[in-house]
């Protein structure tokens, strides 16, 4: 049992953990945040992704310990004031979700991506998300959704 | 008729939960004093087995270690009742359930799963269907492995063939293949008095409430089962995985039970798209109209029949593909083999024989010297025409309008044969 | 798991105290993303981990002389963007670049990769054609060996459980030298390479002065394929020539994967993979 | 040295169970006191977005706008079956038992606005107008669809097992890479035949995902079974595309609408996904004269059957 101290979603937490408990595990079963998903615990398809002092990682390959005095973001982190964030708005609007698995760790990759080149190529945009695996999209509408994201942050 | 909300891009009524992570899939359920299960699987292909469960029921933390002897009624399955919940005397192939542990936590769930002592009598397997398929190969089911076989015949075939400028011959092979939609299995169950609620991600609801209640040999009414956010199927949510598992596990104990797969275990429980050898015999005249069709398709279901019946009857019938054939002779076989069971997928059984009848159709086109669209556009269905199961096609058939849509999109021409 | 201790030291030393107390029941964790897949699988069963991943001390790539200097510590995004490796070393960005995802590149350190000692690493290719070393801290001292006598096989290494890698140097590109990576992969991320190279090449008056060509995934671990070399080193590099050379690289892999089921379809694919790896590492050389 | 080619694949597709095999959806379309309408029906949401789609056509019918429609499919206990969410037939089948539930709510809210004010146009009657004054049973109409399929004959297999049939056609252009057979798709267009698309935008999104997965059965899946095990059992060997991997589809949605379809549609979720295999290795023939006959056509298949080709030439 180890006590730590890590930010998430703005909000400064003072946690107990288990030493072999990874990072997945302190959001979905301490904090209740459900949102960042399962769907391989080998760091391949990117369901867990979130961002941790403003880089995305597989939060099922970091040790929970790591997190300490770090900053998270994960999927509830987005909404500002029960607004969508512009991502988010624009997955919507351009059909990138279906069955939503992989949507979460999508979008902040995209958030990720867009943080650091706000006008990408729909080339960048898929090596953006080339660590997350979807099944049900083809990709194509996510990428759509992205450009559209760029836009609509360029409004802001 | 002017349509006002039909034929629009209307928003998804289930994109707003998904896209803010508010969405629940079952994973993200937990109840207040919930036990977790984990299946004991096993790791030979065909074997007789006895197992001990003695030393894992007496660890500390351990609630409950389920096996065949638990079940009321201990077969299920979609169409055939070949499935066990838990295996008795025997497995069948690698993956196939052998026990559930109930325990307090995840970690004393896994020790207990390895103090479970399972001891194999290993038996002759069979991986190959057209080995499987003889009468001297080891038995899965029953005194044959052949569970289907269809026939499809229409006109003369010798004769179409007899007539035919040119005639192709090949084989092709498709493996088994997997959904990988990106949810792996899980489920939470719950007494509500005297109801057991299964709450997991399923394709078929109403056929999971039937499974559950015949396996526990309770009235359907007292059988509910809530279908959380579903994390893609692709039909491999049809067959029964975990329910049963849970829905005995929370009877038993009277505490609500949850289980998670890991993407490992996901792999070697749930159905796979049947693998295929399809040997097809193709005849045209000298215009590239289709005389005759041979095919001769055998589909390896592994260890349990799931829709294999159904799946090798779709093939069966999509064998000749969107083409009027006057002289057809399909056979399309399942066959059970000690592989991972085949089951529902994407296409069921239609999605294979493209594979070859499209190829077959370029092999033609290129032995009479004819485009590939020209001797599409020759033979394709049209409003009036008759499949080779005799069905007239009498409304909706706009195959040759794709096929110029997508003709002229891609610039397709009579184009040199890489060579 | 009988995982006891975490630990997120604040330097080197501190590092070094705790590899020296808890020897072999102690792992240091960068990246993780080899790690905690052992750790899943139980491969490795430690009780004690030390971080390193934040480490300031690790971090950063510098010049050191002619020599570049890059921390164990530094992640391949890092690599991917510093103004060193983009300007003297595409060929390390492109072997960083080529590495699983963004989500793997932002945590996956250099360190991590030549620890993991996987047959197929991306980057140890081009390390072995950059002749590099690796810089190897105790409480004793520090000692500086070539990366390619650490590589003893598949998953291998040879660092002592009390041994902190801390950095990885080699000589920085001049005029006259190329660098070049290639790989394989069956698909475009999240790809395992299937065949992997680094080629170096210094030519001098139009002749090969020097050439040193790091292969991956093509033996039990990363190597110098120095048959090869030899063949190369002293010739004038015309087509001919490298066509001669990757026929020759092509029987080498033939005999040495020969009960390999990939081993037929390696043969067949080093030789254009070779020969790319040839002529870019000779296009990028600056007169 | 790369070289490009070019290939088709056509394909049809009868939705449903098939032969005689009960096809059968019900649905129960309720009154809710605020006017909205309830839809209760055991069909299920798996990505596909049939909740969306099966919600159109329930306010198309009533004449009410999709905010209006509460589509409820979650609980065994208060859904009547409408089968599996399967077999392409979501849309089709539920889609007209929704449709005739709906009717017959409406039939049953003008019987009871008629006595009540004589109103029977129905573009007058207010929804929430009638739920308030309304005081007798609650309003609901119940509505059950049995697909047309009939069992074939055991011997010849003649007989008609499905209905409807749905088509798709696929055209892709691929360039291969000869010394590594390295297959890359760089063009590729989909002709999807709906009969009436309900919601375009999410058959496009059928047409992507379709797409996707057919070019990973045709050049990456293989769980590579050996003695019973599949070896390939994790997502670092089971390989499946990434963003990186699939090209951007051009996407045709053919209309003809198919007169027992709920407003003309038929099922696509599964046509979408066959015909790219075929299109792919007649591609890969048209690019390099080489026929990939088992599947997946990975670049150690594709090098090793070249070198065989450039052998059996000498």
């Amino acid at each position: 049992m180890k006590e730590i101290k890590l930010k998430v979603n703005h909000k400064d937490y003072h946690v107990a953990i288990e030493e072999d408990m990874r990072l997945l595990d302190l959001l979905r079963n301490r904090l209740n945040l459900t949102g960042t998903k399962e769907g391989c615990g080998e760091g391949e398809c990117g369901a867990c992704t979130v961002i941790m002092d403003g880089i995305t990682v597989n939060s099922c390959m970091v040790m929970a310990f790591q997190a300490e005095n770090r900053e998270i973001f994960t999927i509830e982190g987005l909404e500002k004031g029960g607004r969508l964030d512009p991502i988010q708005q624009a997955f919507l609007d351009e059909g990138a979700v279906q069955c939503g698995f992989c949507t979460p760790g999508m979008v902040l990759s995209a958030k990720a991506l867009l943080d650091k080149n706000p006008k990408p190529t729909r080339e960048e945009i898929r090596e953006g998300i080339s660590g997350n695996l979807c099944r049900c999209t083809g990709y194509n509408k996510i990428v759509d959704a992205i450009e559209k994201a760029s836009e609509y942050r360029k409004e802001e | 008729m002017k349509l006002h909300v039909v034929g629009q891009n209307n928003m998804r009524v289930d994109a707003a939960a998904k896209v803010t992570g508010k969405a629940l899939y079952p994973e993200d359920v937990s109840l207040e004093g919930m036990f977790i299960g984990k299946t004991l699987r096993s790791h030979k292909p065909h074997a007789c087995i006895t197992i001990d469960t003695s030393r894992a029921e007496a660890m500390e933390g351990v609630v409950k270690v389920l096996t065949y002897k638990d079940v009321p009624h201990n077969h299920y399955g979609v169409l055939m009742k070949d499935h066990e919940v838990f295996c008795s005397e025997k497995v069948r192939r690698i993956g196939d359930p052998i026990a559930f542990v109930v325990a307090v936590d995840e970690e004393v769930a896994s020790k207990a799963l390895a103090k479970i002592k399972v001891e194999y009598r290993e038996l002759k397997a069979v991986f190959d269907p057209e080995v499987a398929m003889h009468q001297d190969a080891p038995k899965l089911h029953g005194e044959s492995n052949i569970v289907y076989h269809y026939k499809l015949r229409q006109g003369d075939i010798e004769k179409g063939l007899e007539e035919s400028a040119v005639v192709v011959e090949n084989t092709y092979v498709t493996p088994m293949v997997d959904h990988v939609f990106l949810q792996p299995e899980a489920g939470v169950a719950h007494m509500e008095k005297d109801t057991i609620v299964v709450t997991t991600a399923t394709q078929y609801p109403h056929f999971d409430q039937l499974e559950i209640a015949e396996a526990l040999e309770v009235e359907k009414e007292k059988v509910k089962v809530i279908n959380a956010a579903v994390g893609g199927a692709f039909g491999g949510r049809e067959d029964i995985t975990l329910q049963i598992h849970l829905a005995l596990a929370t009877k038993l104990t009277g505490k609500p039970v949850k289980a998670v797969y890991s993407r490992e275990e996901s792999f070697i429980a749930h159905a796979k798209r049947h693998a295929m050898v399809m040997t097809y015999k193709t005849g045209a005249d000298e215009e590239g109209k289709l005389k005759a069709m041979e095919a001769r398709i055998i589909g390896d279901t592994g260890a349990y029949a799931s829709w294999a019946i159904n799946i090798m009857r779709k093939a069966g019938v999509h064998a000749t593909g969107p083409y009027e054939i006057p002289n057809v002779k399909v056979d399309s076989y399942a066959v059970y083999t000690n592989n991972p069971f085949g089951g529902a997928m994407r296409g069921f059984g239609a999605t294979q024989p493209p594979i070859a009848h499209e190829q077959q159709m370029d092999m033609l086109a290129e032995a009479l010297n004819i485009d590939p669209i020209s001797i599409r556009l020759t033979n394709a269905f049209k409003i009036g025409s008759k499949t080779a199961t005799g069905q007239i096609l009498k409304d909706s058939v706009p195959l040759r309008q794709c096929i110029e849509a997508v003709a002229e999109k891609l610039g397709f021409s009579v184009v040199s044969r890489g060579v | 798991m009988a995982l006891r201790e975490v630990y997120k030291p604040k330097d080197i030393t501190e590092v070094l105290q705790l590899l020296d107390k808890y020897k072999d029941k102690g792992k240091i964790i960068a990246g993780g993303t080899d790690l905690i897949i052992d750790l899943k699988e139980r491969a490795i069963d430690p009780e004690v981990l030390i971080d390193i991943a934040t480490l300031e001390e690790l971090k950063g790539i510098a010049f050191k002389g002619s020599y570049i200097e890059i921390g164990a510590a530094t992640t391949f995004a890092e690599m991917m963007d510093h103004v060193i490796t983009k300007e003297k070393t595409p060929a390390l960005v492109k072997a960083a670049r080529s590495i699983g995802s963004p989500q793997i590149r932002n945590t996956a350190t250099i360190g991590g990769n030549i620890c993991n000692a996987s047959p197929a690493a991306d980057m140890l290719p081009v390390l072995l054609a950059l002749d590099a070393s690796i810089i190897l801290k105790d409480l004793e001292g520090e000692k500086t060996i070539l990366l390619e006598q650490v590589l003893k096989g598949k998953g291998k290494i040879d660092i002592e459980r009390n041994q902190l890698l801390s950095y990885v140097k080699f000589k920085a590109p001049v005029d006259g030298e190329g660098l070049s990576f290639e790989k394989l992969g069956f698909r475009k991320a999240l790809a395992i390479a299937k065949i992997a190279l680094g080629v170096f090449v210094e030519v001098e008056n139009n002749k090969c002065k020097e050439i040193r060509i790091g292969s991956g995934a093509i033996h039990n671990r990363a190597i110098r394929e120095s048959k090869i070399e030899d063949y190369f080193r002293g010739k004038i590099l015309s087509d001919a020539v490298i066509e001669e050379g990757s026929e020759l690289f092509q029987e080498e892999v033939r005999e040495r994967l020969i009960n390999r089921s990939s081993g037929e379809f390696k043969r067949e694919a080093i030789k254009g993979i070779f020969t790319t790896a040839m002529k870019t590492a000779l296009s990028t050389i600056k007169s | 040295m790369k070289k490009r080619g070019k290939g088709i694949g056509s394909i049809f597709y009868g939705t449903g169970y098939g032969n005689g095999f009960p096809d059968v959806s019900r649905s129960v379309a309720v009154l809710r006191k605020d006017g909205k309408v309830k839809i209760y029906t055991g069909a299920t949401e798996v990505g596909q977005g049939s909740k969306t789609v099966l919600s159109q056509i329930a306010a198309e019918t009533l004449g009410i706008s999709i905010e209006d429609v509460i589509f409820i499919c979650e609980d065994t206990s208060i859904t009547p079956d409408a089968g599996t969410a399967a077999a392409s037939r979501q849309t089709y089948n539920t889609g007209n038992a929704i449709k005739k539930s709906c009717e017959e709510l409406k039939r049953k809210i003008i019987d009871v606005t008629v006595k009540a004010s004589g109103a029977d146009a129905w573009e007058e009657i207010n929804l929430r107008d009638v739920a308030l004054n309304h005081k007798g049973q609650i309003l609901k109409g119940e509505g059950e669809f049995i697909a047309e399929t009939t069992e074939m004959k055991d011997e010849t297999g003649q007989g008609n097992p499905y209905w409807p049939y749905t088509f798709n056609v696929y055209g892709v252009e691929v360039e291969v890479d000869t010394t590594n057979g390295v297959v890359e798709v760089i063009k590729a267009v989909c002709a999807q035949d709906v009969g009436r698309a309900i919601n375009p935008k999410l058959i496009e999104g059928q047409m992507d995902g379709g797409f996707a997965m057919g070019l990973s059965y045709a050049l990456f899946e293989d769980l590579n079974i050996k003695n019973g095990e599949i070896k390939h059992n994790k997502l670092t060997n089971y390989l499946i595309p990434t963003a990186m991997d699939v090209p951007d589809l051009e996407k045709i949605i053919v209309e003809d609408p198919e007169a027992t379809g709920p407003y003309g549609a038929k099922g696509i979720g599964e046509p979408v996904m066959i015909g790219v295999a075929p299109a792919i290795l007649n591609a890969i023939y048209d690019a390099i004269g080489v026929r990939i006959t088992e599947l997946p056509a990975t670049p150690n298949k594709i090098l090793l059957a070249l070198k065989k080709k450039r052998e059996v030439a000498l």
